[in-house]
C-alpha cells in the first residue's frame, strides 16, 4: 500500500472526530453558562464561542505552523507553513499518515481552539471582553502553541524525552488549569465573594453542556489515536469508563460527606474522568480506566475546597477540575500506561517501567512553570493594553449588560 | 372595600382558590413572591459548599373585596391554606379607596 | 480477506454510532426534563444522567460479560468476561467481526445505559434518589442483562428461536415500557394528580431532546448492523422515516380529536416512531416504515388515555410511547421483515410468512411476563431496602431541593 | 474494483453526515426559537422541527424521484423512483457510487428537510401553522425539487451550465433567501412592529442553536463530496474558517459601528459565514475561505439594515444572512474556485477564468426570479386556501397558545 | 398621596406607559403577575388531555402619586388600557402614608 | 400596624436584609419587579439595532410592622439601599388594618 494512500474509514473517522472536537466548545460555553448567575450568562457563552472564531483565523496565518510545522531545535516550529502553505488534501507523511494533512490540521485547531475557552471559567463574571480576547490571542500564541509543539510534534523536545499525553492532559488540561490559577489570582475575587451566594442560574443548562462535552470527548480522545484503529476503539472506551467512574465517586464523595447526591456533582464528576483519562487514553486498559476515574472525582472534588483554603476565586473551578485532573491523568499515565494496549507507548510503573513516572512528572512540572509564568506576563501586558477587569459598576450590572447590550433571558 | 393580601406556600394555592371560589369571589391576583421570615429557607449545594438561602417561594395572593365580606374570606384563607407548619405565611388586610374596573368604567363595589 | 482484521470503515461507524446512543441519554434527560414541574428539573435529568456512570461501572465489572459472555443454556452468559479479561482492540470472532471488539462492547453499552433511564419517566417527580439508584442496579442486573442475552448473544434461546429485534425493540422498549407500567402502578400517583395540573415547565427544552434522541438514533438503528454497508444505510432511512411518519399521523390525530396541533405532540410522535422502527429497522423497507411509522403516531398517541381507564400514573408516559410503541414494532418485525431488504433475517407476515408473527408475538410475551414479575420483586426489595417514594413533604417542595439541595433555575 | 461495491468509510462517512445535517434541523429551531418572545417560541421550534417529519413523507412518495430520478429535460425528474422505487441497498451509478443509494437519498432528504424551516424565520410570530403547512408542502414541491434537480442531478440544465454549487448556496440558501423575502412582506409586519421592541427571549438558546447548527454544517458541507476523501477534508476546514472568519468580521463590525461585540453576532456571524461558504466549500482552498467569511461577515451584517430601509419586517433576518450571504458565496465560487482543489470543479476569476463568474451569475438570477415568483404565487393559493396570518387577537396572545394550545415556559 | 394599582393585559404596557408619559408621570413599579376573573383563563393540552388553566397573564402598574392627580391618572389608565374585551383589568386606589426618595432622603410629595 | 413597600436595586438587598435583620425584623416578602424613573434604563442590542429599554430591573420589599417601628425601619432601609446614584428607589408606608398569621390564626401586632 502506497504510505501515503488516503484511507477513507480514517478519513471518515477523523472528520468527525474533528466536528466532535468543535462541538465540545459550544458544549463548554453551556456548562460554564449555566453556572453563573444570569446577568452573565451571554458574556460566559461568547467567550467560548468567540475562542473558535479567533482562534480559527490565527491557525491558518501561522498557529499551525508554529505547532507543528518544521521544528526549530524541539521547542517550537519554523513558519514555512504559515497560511497552511503545502498543508493540503494529499496526507502528511508525519501525522495521521492516512487522511488528508488538512484534516489534521483541523483535527488539531479544535484543539486549539477549546484549551484558552476552559481558562474563561477562572474569570468568568468580572472580565472585559476586550481583556478576554486580547488575553486568548496571545495566550495561544505565547504558550498553547509552544507546548503544543513540545508534546505533539515529531520533533518536540517532550515527546523525545518519552512523555506521553495521548490527547492533551498536558498540553490543555493542566497547561489551561495553571493558568486559571494565575488568572484567577491576577483578576481577584467577584465582588461580594464570600458573603453573597452565587448559585448557578440554570444547571440544566450544566449538564447539557457536560453531556455535548462527553460526547464530543469521544472525538477528542478516540481521535488522537488518528486512525479507526484497535487504539482508538481502546481510548473510546476507557473514555467512557473513565467518565462514569469518576460521575460516581464525585457523587458518593458529595453524598458522603455533605449529605446529598447533586446534579452538578454529577456533570463536574464526569467532565474530571474525562479530563484525567485524556493523556492516558491511549495507553491504558478499562480496569485502569475505572481507577482513574474513580481517584479523579474525589482528587477534583476536595480541590474545590483549595480555593477557599487559598482564598482565591476561581469561578467555575478551573484549577480544580482540569488542573487537578489533567495533572493526576498526566501521572497515573506513568503508572498504568501499558504496551499491551499501545505498542506505540510505553509500560508505565504498574507495568515494570518507573522511568516513566518520572518523564511524565517532568512534562507536568515544566508545564506548570512556564505556562504560570508566561500567563502572569501575558496578563500584565493584557491589563496594561486594554484592562483586565470591569468597573465595579459594570459587574454589578452584570456584564451581559455592561459588555454586550444584551440581556440573556426576556421570559 | 379592602385589600386582602395573602402570602401563603405554592401547593396551597389550589385549596385557597377552591375556598374563595365557594365564597362567591370572582377575581383575584397572584404572583410569585419569596418570603423571609421564621420558617428558616434551606440549603443549597454547589460544589461541596454548602449555601444557606434565607427566602422561600411563596405565593402571594391580592384580592379587593368589599369590607363585610372580610372576615369571611380571611378565614376562608387561612383554612385553606392552613399546613400548621411554620412558613405558613400572613394575611394583610388594607383600605381601599377606589376601585375602577378598566372595561366598563364601573367604580366602587361594582367594580370590584 | 482475514476475517478478524480491522476495517477503518466499519470501526469509525461503530465508535461513532456508540458516541451517537451516549448522547441519546442526555437527550432523554432533555426531554424527560422539559415535562416535568421546575421543581423536579434536576432530579429527572440526573437519573438518566446518572445512568451513565453507574450502569458504565457494572458493565465491564459483571455486565458485558453476563449478557454477551459464553452461554450457559441460551439463558445467560457466564463471568468469564468479567473485569473485560479477553475483550480487547482485536475483533471478536462473534460479534461485529471487522471492529475492535471493546468498540462493539461500547456500543452495547450505551443501549444498556439508557434503558433504565427510560423506566424513569414512569416514577419521576416522586422517586427518592436513593431508590432510583438501587433499583437500576438491580434491574439491570436481573432484567437488562439476561433479556439481552436471550435475544442479540449468539446462543440466546430467542434469538435461535427465530425472533427478530435489530436494535431492541424487546430488549429495549418493550422491556422497559413494561418495567414502566409495574412500577407506576407500584410507586402510586403523584400527589395531586388529577386535580392540579402537572404542566410541563419547559416544552422548548424537550423538542431539543427529542432533536439529540432522534439525531442518537442513527447510531443506535443504523449501528446494530454492526458494519458500515448496506443493511446499516437500509436501516438509518427507515429510522429517519418511521420518525417522520408517527410525528405527522400523532400531531394529525391530536389535530383531528383535539383541534389543535402541538409540539410535543411533534417530539412525542417523533420518538414514538424511532420506537417502533427499532427492532424492525434492519429488515424493512422505506413504504413499510412510513406505515409503521404512521400506526406508531396514532397508537401510541391513543395508548396515552390507558392511564387515566386504568388509573396509573406513568408520569411521562413510558408505557404509551417505548410499551406499545416497542410491542407494534416487535408485532410489525413480524409483518414486514423481508430477506430482500436483509438476507440475515427472515421474511414476516406480509411476505408470506406467517410464522414470524407467532416467533415475535412469543418473543414480546415471555419479555413482558419476565419483566413484568421481576420489576415488581426488584421494587418490593427496593422499597425495603432503602425505600422508593419521597415522603409528602419532599414531593411538594419538590426532589431538586428535597433530594439534592439544589434548584433548577436562578432567573 | 468494481464500480458500484460499497466502500465502508465513504458508507460511515455518509450516513453519519446524513445524520449531522438532520441535526441542524433542530439546532434551527434553537436558533430561530431563542430570538423570539417567550409567547412564540414553540410555534417557531415546531415549525422547522415539523418540517422533518412532512418533507420526510414527501420525499419517499415523490420527491426524491422529482429532484434527482430520470432527467425530463434537463429540468425535472420523472416519477419512475417514487416511493423510492429502485432506490437500494446497492449503490447508484450516478450519485456517490460508493455507498449504498439509499444513505444518498437520505442525505439529500436531510437538505430537502432543511430548507422550508429556514424560510419560517422571515413570518415567525404571525404565522398560522396550516398555513405554514401547506406553504412547506407546495413550495418544496415546486421550488425546492426542480431547482435541486437543475443544479444537482446529472442532467440538471444549471448543471450543465457549468455553474457550481458545492452544498447548496443556490438550491438552499439563496433559494430560501428570496423565498424569505417574498413571504416577509407578503404577510406583512409584526403587529407594534417599529414601535415594541421584539428583543430575544433567550439568547443563549440561539447561541446553542448555531453551534448545533456549525457541527452539523461539517456534515452539510464535507458530505457534499459524497465520500471521505481530499475533497472533503477540505471541504471541511474552509467551512470551519469562514464560519470563523464571519464571526470575527461581524462582530468587529458590530463594535466598530455600535461600540459593543454582541453574543448574537457571535452566532449570526457564524451562521453567515457558513452560508456563504456551502456553494463554494469543494472548489476554494483556506486562505479563500478566509475572505469569502470575512467579507460574508460584514456584509449580512450590513444587509439586516435593508429591511428597515424597505420596509418588511423579515422577523428572523433570513434576507440578509441567507439571501446576501448565499448569493455572496455563489458569487465568490466564480471568484474563487480553483481546479487545485478539486479538478472536478472549474477555476474561478482569480485562478483566470472569468466565465464562470458569469455563469454563477446566471445561476443567481435564474433562482431569484423562479423563487420569487413562484413563492409569491404559492402565497397566493395558501393564503386563499386555509389563510397565512393569524388574527391579531391571536398574535397579541401568541402563537403558542393561539395555535397549539401550549406555554413555553412554567417556571 | 395614594397608590395606585392597576391590573392590565401585558400588551396594553407600551399605551398606558404612553399615556402615563403624557400626564408628566416620572415613576412607577411593573410587575408580571397572574390574573384570575370573569375572563376564564385558557386551555393547554399535554398529550391527549386539556386543562383548564385559570390564570391569566397580567402586568401590574404601582404607582404612587399625589393626591390631586388620582383622577387623571386613572382616567388615563383607564382609556389607554381598555381593549373593551373582558379581562381588561381592574385600577384601585389605596392610601399612601409616607414616601422616602432613598437617594436623597426627600420625604412626602417632594419624594414621588 | 403599616406596610412598607420599598423599592430598591437588586445588589443591595443582601446589605437591606442584614440592616433589616440588624432591627429584628422577622419576617418580610421581596419580589422582583421592573422598575421606570429618572434612571433612564438602558440600550440593548438587537443585530445592529439598538433598542431602548425603559425599564430596569428592582427588587421590591414589602413588611409589615407596627406603626412605631416605622421610622426605624425607614431610616435602616434608607441607609443601606443607598449608593447615591439615580434609580436607588423609593420607599412607600401604607396603613394595614389587619394582619393575621396563617399557621396559628393571631391577629394583629401578635400576628406580624
Ligand atoms: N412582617 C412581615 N411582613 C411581610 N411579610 C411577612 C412578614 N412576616 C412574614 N411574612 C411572610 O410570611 C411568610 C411566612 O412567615 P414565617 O415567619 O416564615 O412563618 P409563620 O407565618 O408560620 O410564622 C414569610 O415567608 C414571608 O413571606
Ligand atoms: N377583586 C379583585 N381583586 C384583585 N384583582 C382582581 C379582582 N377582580 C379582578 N382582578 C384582576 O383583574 C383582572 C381582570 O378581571 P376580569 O374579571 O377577568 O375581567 P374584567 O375586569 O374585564 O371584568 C383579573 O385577571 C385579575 O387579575
Ligand atoms: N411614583 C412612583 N411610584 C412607584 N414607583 C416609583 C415611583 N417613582 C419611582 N419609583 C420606583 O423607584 C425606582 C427608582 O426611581 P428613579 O426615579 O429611577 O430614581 P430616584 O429614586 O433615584 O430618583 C424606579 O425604578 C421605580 O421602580
Amino acid at each position: 500500500m502506497n504510505p501515503s494512500a488516503i484511507n477513507a474509514g480514517d478519513t471518515a473517522f477523523m472528520m468527525i472526530a474533528a466536528a466532535l472536537v468543535m462541538f465540545m466548545t459550544p458544549g463548554l460555553a453551556l456548562f460554564y453558562g449555566g453556572l453563573v448567575r444570569s446577568k452573565n450568562v451571554l458574556s460566559t457563552v461568547v467567550q467560548s464561542f468567540f475562542s473558535l472564531g479567533v482562534i480559527g483565523l490565527m491557525w491558518v496565518l501561522y498557529g499551525y505552523s508554529i505547532a507543528f510545522g518544521p521544528d526549530m531545535g524541539g521547542v517550537i516550529g519554523n513558519l514555512s507553513w504559515a497560511f497552511l502553505d503545502g498543508v493540503g488534501l494529499e496526507p502528511s507523511s508525519t501525522y495521521a499518515t492516512t487522511v488528508p494533512h488538512i484534516v489534521f490540521c483541523a483535527f488539531q485547531l479544535m484543539f486549539a481552539s477549546i484549551t484558552p475557552a476552559l481558562i474563561t471559567g477562572a474569570f468568568a463574571e468580572r472580565i472585559k471582553f476586550s481583556g478576554f480576547l486580547l488575553f486568548t490571542v496571545l495566550w495561544t500564541t505565547f504558550v498553547y502553541l509552544p507546548v503544543c509543539h513540545w508534546v505533539w510534534a515529531a520533533d518536540g523536545w517532550l515527546l523525545k524525552l518519552g512523555a506521553l499525553d495521548f490527547a492533551g492532559g498536558t498540553v490543555i488540561h493542566l497547561n489551561s488549569g495553571m493558568a486559571a490559577l494565575v488568572a484567577a489570582i491576577f483578576i481577584g475575587k467577584r465582588k461580594g465573594y464570600g458573603r453573597d451566594s452565587f448559585l448557578p442560574h440554570s444547571l440544566g443548562m450544566s449538564v447539557l453542556g457536560a453531556g455535548i462535552l462527553w460526547f464530543g470527548w469521544f472525538g477528542f480522545n478516540a481521535g488522537s489515536a488518528g486512525a479507526a484503529n484497535g487504539v482508538a476503539g481502546s481510548a473510546f472506551f476507557v473514555t467512557h469508563i473513565a467518565a462514569a467512574a469518576a460521575m460516581v465517586s464525585w457523587v458518593g464523595a458529595e453524598w458522603l460527606l455533605h449529605g446529598k447526591p447533586t446534579a452538578l456533582g454529577a456533570a463536574s464528576g464526569a467532565v474530571a474522568g474525562l479530563v484525567a483519562i485524556t493523556p492516558a487514553s491511549g495507553f491504558v486498559g478499562p480496569m485502569s480506566a475505572i481507577i482513574i476515574g474513580l481517584v479523579a472525582g474525589v482528587l477534583c472534588y476536595l480541590a474545590i475546597s483549595l480555593k477557599s483554603k487559598f482564598k482565591y476565586d476561581d469561578a467555575l473551578d478551573v484549577v480544580a477540575v482540569h488542573g487537578c485532573g489533567g495533572t493526576w491523568g498526566a501521572i497515573a499515565t506513568g503508572l498504568f500506561a501499558s504496551k499491551a494496549i499501545n505498542s506505540a507507548g510505553a509500560d508505565g510503573l504498574f507495568f515494570g517501567n518507573p522511568k516513566l513516572v518520572v518523564i511524565q512528572l517532568v512534562g507536568v512540572l515544566v508545564t506548570f512553570a512556564y505556562s504560570g509564568i508566561l500567563t502572569w506576563l501575558i496578563l500584565k501586558i493584557t491589563d496594561k493594553a486594554v484592562g483586565f477587569r470591569v468597573s465595579e459598576e459594570d459587574e454589578s450590572v452584570g456584564l451581559d449588560l455592561s459588555q454586550h447590550n444584551e440581556v440573556g433571558y426576556n421570559l | 372595600m379592602k385589600k386582602i393580601e395573602a402570602i401563603i406556600k405554592p401547593f396551597k394555592l389550589d385549596d385557597v382558590k377552591d375556598a374563595l371560589n365557594g365564597l362567591g369571589i370572582t377575581g383575584m391576583t397572584i404572583s410569585e413572591v419569596k418570603g423571609y421570615g421564621r420558617q428558616k429557607g434551606h440549603k443549597e449545594m454547589y460544589r461541596g459548599a454548602e449555601y444557606q438561602v434565607d427566602f422561600n417561594p411563596k405565593i402571594k395572593i391580592e384580592l379587593v373585596v368589599r369590607a363585610e365580606m372580610v372576615d369571611k374570606i380571611v378565614n376562608a384563607i387561612r383554612e385553606s391554606a392552613l399546613s400548621g407548619k411554620i412558613g405558613d405565611g400572613k394575611i394583610f388586610v388594607l383600605p381601599v379607596e377606589e376601585v375602577v374596573r378598566v372595561r366598563t368604567g364601573e367604580r366602587g363595589e361594582a367594580a370590584i
